[in-house]
């Protein structure tokens, strides 16, 4: 028995006053609908305002790439070589870096909106940027994406339980080292890592991805190699971010304690860890699952670093490669994706998230 | 006077907090002193000049802390790199905190459209993963100075602290004490002023510590690459140093755990003071958590 | 002063030099016991070998065991061994070359090598200034190639030249121009063509190029054409990106997972005093003195004094450079070129003498105080300007040619010249230092075969004003009428002529007052050999040319090297 | 008639940094089969305190310093209340010993439905009513005036009345031999709390249930009551019939109590 | 200052997504006025989310009405000019519902006081306030003591809502307007409240709209009565006569509905749930329900 309202006669001015066009109301009538609408909007906005600001930030850089190349084979070769002015306008061309700065920014992302294409590569002309990118997305993702879900996975769970049985032993040694190390950055940890694992110990690989001597392939020794060689790169990503998942799942979870469903579900007389997980943890890893779709974001940053440590042949390398050579191409697409990818997870767990919280109001 | 008898009373409230102040407190007085502590190291000459003893020297009575590949007193360097990296940290931070607090506040109070853009430009500038830019950035600024960079890293960081201190504005901006000062004739900027940015402090301190967390590691991933502001050494420049040199098998492990353990343990008092803050002030912590 | 260095341990902890080592398991495709292991740089470019396009070909990466000049110089010992081609022949007014081929030289796909191949490179570059690589000397001097038979040459200049086989000389890694098969290129586009896999002529093959790996794997190539001459020991070379981790680098090579380089000065020296019983140490000279470029144009104001240059030059404390700042222990550098015995002749003892190199902080104050007093503030002017140097170098700030500028900037403000010293990262250096915004750069010298080709880059008509890219040509901006007269006479010359001499040391005394470039430092540059799986590699006494592993004459090294007969961990 | 409870000497403390806060001091109270037995007293005078520690689920700082309370279940033997632990207090709640929250905006996980949190009880306590959940769960909600349709809705979607009688009929799933309900009907509208109030009579009628309703309105156990005790400042004051205490009220207090209800002066029709 | 707060057909919407409207109606075409002269308490009662607060908030300007107008001496208060705002907000002042959050955690409560005399121009010096804010306290049985210097978690909520009376007696606006300020208050508190109330009433000539949901505080103040249900003014006249003789059947519900404190007043008809038609009473300011509940 939904109170209907009687329509409305255009009585308000300053609010909401448009006639109910036959979108507008069937857009107010599935708000679900008029709710994925406006947040796919914003997401096209800020992917538009994202990439944008990082083109002009890399074009507003000072140094002509062309030149840089020059310099670097001229550091290789020894010999000054010769670089005609021919040659560097050739380039100039290729790299789309002629004409004024907005007349390079629409054909820029006009080839990037239509083509996908990002323009030639400059550590490894004339590779496109997207190649050069895609050849090491599968390893950043893997390390990275697997990573990042196993210490979201490990600090939420252990987080709860130190929330949950706050004040034991156990928890606290949890929370206070968490508190020590939950923003010490990744690479240090992979540092001690790779002392302990791979000099001292020699039990490990400290750097690339697989054994070269196994032909990459979707083979049993394969898939084993590349687990070995992930180990160490992975558990320090690992490590540092289960303990600043676990330190801000117990915040999230202490106040939860206090809740009245708590008391009630104990009073029901259900059993601890049917408590803990029906009750308390569905509550808090909601929240966290938002929470780790920004993360996804600075574990790239810091994940930079570690594929560097390692020699991983991930994105990171390659951004750390790129920026090297300034090679702006590689450099945009490489951030670029970093946008896409951050923006596109939020945008799945926002759309994804009214559906596994009943709470959240999508219409707001 | 007020806002000192209200910080000390948090400060009582909380051991964790206390604790955190007081490494901070150390490590802030060490690097207010550590021109006189170099001198000291140096009696008489500069202990960071390159080439100032033989290098790689191993620690003993005249260097604590050994000397580096270029010749220099790891103890001095360390002191000196504690008080760049704390200064960046403080740069970093205040630029931040009060960006994102002004950016917040008018977003926040004044919400409509303001808010719709300021939001969706925060929003924008968090999902820009900060590191290539910061790079580009240090290319583009010639010959930056340590407060530049500050500058560079905040550029970053404000939007994390407008944020959340955004949404806490937005839910305090109802509270009646709000309603209650505008029945008293308070003009909106007196609003923000003594209304509502006293209850935001807590918040305030947190995006400050976060910021300049970000800022100190920030400054230690451009050393990584070689961008870092000239002419001067930073913590992360001397980890740096001993990863690139390979110090740790050499046995020089002071320029790896040195700085590495004064990095963590600032990264831990300012956790402990964020927390801490946290639990004074969010009253369903208070007691809760405090173990 | 203390307990000494990291790298010195005390005698009796040394065990003897049979102490065992820990072989660890080299991550590469091919039996470690027939390969030779080297580490190397960052590798980005893995499919592609194309030398006329940027970034076209990986360097370091060993291509070079697969390439081939028409003549090797060794700088150390002066000597000139023919190589694909037997020798070159210069008309008497220097305005015809004739080169003739080795008949029995052929490509590793079998195809015959010869005049017909380098008539077709030397044309194909000529007028293709979008090339890299083309046009320049070949387009100034070459007018026509003709090849009487397919071992022959014979080039036609515009104008006379007596060092246009400079061009195909391989002195230091790699000539200028190599000549590639006719008849696999003449059919592609040469800007976009990846030659891959490359076809050469060297000992080698590629066998295989491994991105995520950072590898390049090469094989011995059993149809090589000239294996009576040079029969290469290892059947498999690979090349190897080394971490960027020292740590991780030595303990690579200490677990002999590399044979060549992959380790530093501290740890190699460390290893050697603990007793690591596999360690070969072999000094080298880079061809390249470490220097500082000083600005010479008006516009910088105190920086075009040449009293200036001679201030900042007693300011340089070579010895304490030299001994702390350099990983070895290297030498000062006086002339602008390496200290090679086959450079010996172009050095005049009397001039520098006169001109002595010294440091001397007293004589630095007095120039300036010449030139620059100081002003009421104790503050030293320039025409009413108080000075303060612009101090740029390419290196990061934890590398030598940084710290270098760092010992520098530290002696003049002690006569109370104050400079800001910068780090530049890549083209933001190039652009600064190709458009002459700086004081004084630190960074390596470039290289020349003979002074006066040096020399020739020091014209005046090459000097653009400040702000506009001087295109790699004078960018100190150095203007002197006098030497610009000499230089012209050089060109044409054989440098090591009579009638070159007395300019050749005009030329010089010129230099001496003028200070354009300033040499710091002689660089050494010790390799480092592991012999668990390979023996007889280069020494100090014999260094089988060259030692250094980019360069093409590393084929000498691996022709005389032996197995050990250590076999791989399994 | 027997006693369902039978509280002796019972006494809560909070301690603070002030020294230990006497919650509870010393109360002696029997709780009869069937009867629904109010507690009044003002704010803060302990009655929550009471409720929380006899269902065992006082948190620190609180804590029993003393007493007994013999809980007298139906086909069990006694046990007393304050002392039991672990397996034997878990299979104790709910079965024998059930709550009626105050908070009923909070009380329901606000992420599970309605029916899972029925589910939750019955799948702990009496899994062999497993598979007649279907059935079970709508006659429940039917008891309370609720359509079936409200079982597979969120706590969200109901209003606090609604979500008050969910509780209600959770309180009663398995049929407890005592329920206590802390302040019911506090936070409620006065139309709902009558609509409560009448299911809450109800509940007795239909389950046979022993209710103790804790309010601070009088008029709640003025007309919902058989017996009421009130308490002051963590003592028992009076206990007795409803029509006793508000007509003849023995206790200064709670005459003072009784005399401070501003009337409507109105009777109703 | 003798003036008329007047409500003229005033309507105010929110935005809500999910209805089907995409608003909601707070407070439906509400006109009424009140006078200051004679002093008189006017009661507004009405179940939770009736509008009742909307409407507070509309007269004391802290909401500006979507349609209507809410007049002070004859003039819309949005469009006042400085000094009519001034004597505006001099003269109409709130007593608000949650004694727990009037007050800024961050101050001690004294700062409430200290603000109205400054703000309000009340007192030249120092000395003069405080013995204004010391006689405002007793005035409301509060010892100075026991409450200056305090912060507000120190308070027992009787404290601090007598603390708002204090200010409000300090102010002697002519119109005082209370949301609910005695729900959250024991029986005891209360009706000490009210009394002031009433004194202030008689003494000080202050005219109050009075808001709550309970009946019986609406029958102690006595006055007139106005019922409000789902923003729409349905009845008003003297409270003795509402209450007797109601006239609009949710009246009559809602006086039905009070539980007497008397056990032989016992109710003996049941209501029905559909009576109550569609309340939602659970989260006031959360009605935006995809679906609406059902009772
Ligand atoms: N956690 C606590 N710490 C200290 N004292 C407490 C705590 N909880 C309650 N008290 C004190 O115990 C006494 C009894 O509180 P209780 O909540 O039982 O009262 P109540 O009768 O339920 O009141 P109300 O009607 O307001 O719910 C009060 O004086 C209260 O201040
Ligand atoms: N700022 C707001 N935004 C959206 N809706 C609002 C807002 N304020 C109030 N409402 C809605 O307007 C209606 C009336 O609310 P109001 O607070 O005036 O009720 P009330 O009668 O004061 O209730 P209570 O007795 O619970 O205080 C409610 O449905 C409420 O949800
Ligand atoms: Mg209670
Ligand atoms: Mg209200
Ligand atoms: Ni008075």
């Amino acid at each position: 028995m939904t109170a209907e309202a009687p329509p409305v006669v255009a009585v308000d001015k300053s609010q909401d006053s448009a006639p109910r066009s036959g979108v507008r109301a069937w857009l107010s009538r599935h708000p679900l609908a008029a709710y994925s609408i406006r947040r796919l909007g914003l997401y096209l906005v800020e992917l538009w305002g994202a990439l944008t600001i990082t083109f002009f930030f890399f074009r507003l850089m000072p140094g002509d790439p062309i030149q840089t190349l020059i310099q670097t084979l001229q550091q290789n070769y020894i010999y000054n070589a010769q670089a005609s002015a021919e040659l560097i306008a050739r380039y100039q061309q290729e790299f789309g870096l002629t004409g004024n700065l907005f007349s390079q920014y629409l054909k820029y992302m006009e080839k990037l909106v239509l083509h996908g294409d990002m323009g030639p590569s400059l550590i490894n002309y004339p590779t496109p940027a997207q190649t050069v990118i895609l050849r090491s997305l599968p390893w950043t993702i893997g390390l990275l994406g697997l990573s990042a879900v196993l210490a979201w996975i490990l600090g939420v769970v252990i987080g709860a339980i130190a929330g949950w049985r706050r004040g034991k032993l156990g928890s606290r040694i949890a929370t206070n080292l968490s508190i020590a190390l939950s923003h010490v950055p990744y690479f240090f940890v992979a540092l001690i890592l790779v002392y302990i694992f791979a000099y001292s110990m020699g039990m490990l690989p400290a750097r690339s991805a697989y054994d070269s001597r196994i032909d990459p392939g979707i083979s049993l020794a394969f898939i084993g190699s590349v687990l070995k060689y992930g180990l160490l790169p992975g558990l320090s990503i690992v490590l540092i971010g289960t303990f600043s998942w676990i330190l801000s799942t117990r915040m999230l979870m202490v106040p939860i304690l206090g809740e009245d469903y708590l008391v009630y579900a104990e009073a029901k007389g259900l059993k601890g860890w049917r408590i803990l997980t029906r009750y308390a943890l569905r509550n808090c890893y909601l929240p966290q699952i938002t929470a780790f779709g920004i993360s996804l974001g600075f574990i790239f940053n810091g994940n930079v670093l570690v594929e560097q440590l390692f020699n991983y042949p991930g994105l990171g390398t390659t951004l750390v490669t790129a920026i090297q050579q300034l090679d702006f191409n590689t450099i945009l697409g490489v951030t670029n994706i970093a946008i896409f990818s951050v923006l596109t997870a939020v945008l799945l767990l926002d759309l994804l998230l009214p559906l596994l919280d009943p709470r959240v109001k999508y219409w707001k | 006077m007020r806002l000192l008898t209200a910080v000390l009373r948090t400060i009582r409230n909380s051991r964790r907090l206390a604790s955190g102040l007081a490494i901070l407190a150390v490590m802030v007085l060490l690097a207010l002193f550590s021109p006189l502590i170099v001198k000291l190291i140096g009696g008489g000459k500069d202990p960071i000049e390159v080439a100032a003893y033989e290098k790689w020297l191993v620690p003993g009575p005249g260097h604590v802390l050994g000397t580096d590949q270029f010749g220099r007193d790891v103890l001095a360097m360390v002191v000196k790199a504690l008080s760049v990296s704390l200064q960046i940290g403080a740069i970093a931070g205040v630029i931040s905190t009060v960006v994102g607090v002004i950016v917040a506040f008018v977003a926040g109070y004044k919400g409509g459209w303001i808010d719709g853009i300021l939001s969706t430009f925060t929003g924008i500038l968090l999902v820009i993963p900060t590191f290539p830019l910061l790079i580009a950035l240090s290319a583009y600024a010639k010959n930056v100075s340590l407060f530049q960079v500050g500058v560079m890293i905040s550029i970053f960081s404000w939007p994390f602290a407008a944020k959340t201190i955004r949404s806490q504005v937005l839910s305090l901006r109802t509270r009646p004490y709000v309603d209650l000062a505008r029945v008293s004739k308070a003009r909106d900027l007196e609003i923000i002023v003594t209304e509502l940015l006293p209850n935001l402090l807590p918040f305030i301190g947190v995006g400050f510590a976060s910021s300049a967390l970000g800022a100190i590691f920030g400054l230690v991933g451009l050393e990584v690459i070689g961008l870092g502001p000239g002419g001067v050494i930073d913590l992360g420049q001397i980890i740096f140093n001993a990863i690139t040199t390979g110090a740790l098998t050499l046995g020089a492990w002071p320029m790896f755990v040195v700085p590495i353990v004064l990095l963590t343990l600032l990264f831990a008092a300012l956790n402990m003071v964020n927390i801490g803050l946290e639990e004074v002030y969010n009253p369903r912590l208070r007691g809760v958590a405090g173990e | 002063s203390d307990g000494g260095s990291y790298s010195d341990k005390p005698a009796n902890a040394k065990p003897a030099a049979t102490k065992s080592i820990q072989i660890g398991k080299a991550n590469i495709p091919v039996p470690r016991e027939q390969t030779v292991i080297v580490g190397q740089v960052e590798y980005t470019v893995f499919d592609s070998f194309n030398g006329m396009i940027p970034n076209g070909n990986p360097s370091g990466a060993g291509v070079e065991l697969a390439t081939e000049p028409l003549f090797f110089l060794s700088f150390a010992t002066g000597k000139l061994t023919p190589w694909l081609a037997t020798e070159y022949k210069y008309n008497d007014d220097h305005t015809e070359l004739t080169l003739k081929f080795d008949p029995k030289a052929h490509w590793n796909d079998g195809k015959p090598l010869g005049a017909n191949d380098f008539r077709f490179t030397v044309m194909a570059l000529k007028d293709r200034p979008e090339l890299f690589g083309g046009g320049g000397e070949l387009k100034e001097f070459v007018k026509t190639v003709e090849v009487p038979d397919p071992q022959t040459a014979v080039v036609k200049f515009l104008k006379p030249t007596p060092r246009f086989h400079y061009n195909f000389i391989a002195a230091i890694a790699g000539a200028p121009n190599n000549i590639l098969p006719e008849h696999i290129w003449k059919s592609q586009d040469l800007t976009k063509y990846k030659d891959n896999p490359p076809v050469r002529s060297g000992p080698y093959k590629l066998k295989q190029a491994i991105r995520n790996q950072k590898m390049f794997v090469w094989e011995k190539d059993p149809n090589y054409w000239n294996k009576d001459k040079l029969d290469v020991k290892p059947q498999y070379v690979v090349f190897q990106s080394t971490s960027k981790q020292l740590d991780q680098a030595s303990l690579a090579f200490e677990r002999a997972e590399f044979d060549v380089g992959s380790i530093d000065t501290q740890h190699a020296t460390q290893l050697s005093n603990t007793g690591y019983p596999n360690l070969v140490t072999t000094q080298f000279h880079d061809p390249n003195p470490r220097v500082m470029w000083l600005n010479c144009d008006p516009a910088r104001g105190v920086m075009a004094e040449p009293k200036m240059h001679w201030a900042i030059n007693h300011c340089l404390d070579r010895e304490k450079i030299g001994t702390s700042v350099w990983d070895v222990k290297v030498p000062p550098a006086i002339y602008p070129w390496a200290d090679y015995p086959t450079n010996d002749k172009w050095k005049n003892d009397e001039l520098a003498n006169k001109y002595k190199f010294e440091y001397s902080l007293e004589k630095a104050t007095a120039l300036l105080d010449e030139i620059a007093p100081k002003n009421a503030a104790g503050k030293r002017t320039y025409k009413g300007k108080e000075i303060n140097l612009e101090i740029i170098t390419p290196a990061q700030v934890d590398k030598a040619e940084y710290a270098i500028a760092n010992v520098l900037k530290t002696d003049l403000a002690k006569v109370g010249v104050p400079c800001t010293l910068r780090s530049l990262s890549g083209s933001v250096h190039d652009e600064k230092f190709q458009r002459g915004e700086y004081d004084i750069d630190s960074q390596w010298a470039g290289f020349a075969i003979d002074p006066a080709q040096l020399y020739t880059d020091w014209d005046s008509s090459k000097a653009q004003p400040i702000g506009k890219n001087a295109a790699n040509k004078n960018k100190m901006r150095f203007r002197d009428p006098a030497f610009d007269e000499i230089i012209r006479k050089l060109t044409g010359m054989d440098p090591e002529s009579e009638e070159a001499k007395p300019l050749l040391e005009q030329a010089l005394e010129i230099y001496f007052q003028k200070l354009p470039l300033l040499p710091v430092i002689q660089t050494g540059y010790p390799q480092y050999f592991n012999t668990a799986f390979w023996k007889d590699w280069p020494t100090d006494d014999n260094l089988y040319e060259v030692p250094l592993n980019w360069w093409p004459h590393f084929i000498f090294v691996l022709a005389k090297i032996s197995a050990t007969g250590q076999k791989g961990p399994a | 008639m027997s006693n369902v409870l039978e509280i002796k000497g019972f006494e809560v403390a909070y301690s603070t940094n002030r020294g230990d806060v006497k919650a509870v001091r010393g109360i002696d109270l029997d709780v009869r089969r069937g009867e629904i037995l109010g507690i009044a007293g003002e704010s803060g005078s302990g009655k929550s305190t009471l409720a929380v520690a006899l269902l065992r689920l006082l948190k620190a700082p609180g804590k029993v310093t003393g007493g007994s309370a013999m809980f007298h279940p139906a086909g069990r033997s006694p046990v007393d209340l304050l002392k039991v632990h672990g397996e034997e207090l878990r299979v104790l709640r709910w079965s024998a010993l059930s709550y009626l929250p105050q908070g009923s905006m909070s009380s329901l996980n606000p992420v599970m439905r309605v029916q899972d949190q029925f589910k939750d009880v019955i799948i702990e306590h009496a899994p062999e009513r497993k598979d007649s959940l279907g059935e079970l769960v709508p006659r429940l909600l039917g008891q309370v005036g609720l359509e079936p349709r409200v079982a597979r809705m969120y706590p969200h979607e109901l209003s606090g009345g609604m979500k008050q009688r969910v509780l209600m009929a959770i309180a009663v799933a398995l049929e407890p031999d005592l329920v206590i309900a802390d302040e019911p009907t506090t936070a409620l509208d006065v139309t709902i709390q009558r609509v409560i109030l009448q299911s809450l009579a109800d509940l007795r009628t239909d389950f046979g249930v022993t209710l103790m309703v804790i309010s601070h309105d009088m008029g709640v156990h003025a007309q919902l009551a058989d017996r009421v005790a009130v308490m002051y400042e963590g003592r028992l004051v009076e206990v007795g019939d409803v029509r006793q205490v508000f007509k003849n009220p023995q206790d200064a207090y709670t005459r003072q109590l009784i005399e401070s209800i501003p009337k409507l002066g109105r009777r109703a029709s | 200052m003798k003036s008329e707060l007047e409500l003229r057909g005033v309507q105010q919407r929110f935005h809500a997504r999910g209805v089907a409207e995409g608003y909601i109606t707070a407070v439906d075409d509400v006109s009424f006025s009140l006078a200051a002269s004679p002093p008189q308490i006017v009661s507004l009662v009405g179940q939770s989310g009736s509008g009742k607060s909307t409407i507070a908030r509309n007269v004391l300007g802290l909401q500006k009405p979507t349609a209507g107008s809410v007049l002070y001496g004859g003039k819309d208060i949005f469009k006042l000019n400085r000094a009519e705002y001034d004597e505006y907000r001099r003269d109409v002042q709130p007593v608000f519902q949650d004694p727990y959050a009037i007050f800024n955690p961050f101050y001690r409560v004294d700062r409430a006081l200290w603000k109205a005399v400054k703000k309000f121009k009340l007192a030249d010096t120092r000395a003069k306030g405080l013995e204004l804010i010391e006689e405002s306290l007793r005035a409301v049985r509060l010892e100075p003591e026991n409450v200056l210097g305090r912060y507000p978690h120190q308070l027992s909520g009787g404290q601090r809502q007598r603390i708002m009376l204090a200010r409000v007696h300090m102010l002697r606006p002519s119109f005082i307007i209370a949301d609910e300020p005695v729900s959250m208050l024991d029986a005891q508190v209360r009706k000490h409240f009210l009394d002031i109330l009433l004194d202030f009433q008689r003494q000080h000539g202050m005219t109050t709209l009075f808001i709550t949901h309970d009946l019986s505080t609406v029958y102690y103040l006595g006055g007139e009565v106005m019922v409000i249900t789902k923003g729409q003014i349905v009845e008003r006249g003297p409270v003795s006569t509402v209450m007797h003789d109601p006239s609009h059947p949710y009246t009559k519900l809602l006086l039905d509905s009070i539980p007497q404190p008397d056990p032989d007043l016992r109710w003996t008809s049941r209501i029905a749930v559909d009576e109550l038609e569609h309340v939602d009473d659970s989260t006031p300011g959360d009605t935006t329900k995809p679906e609406a509940p059902i009772i």
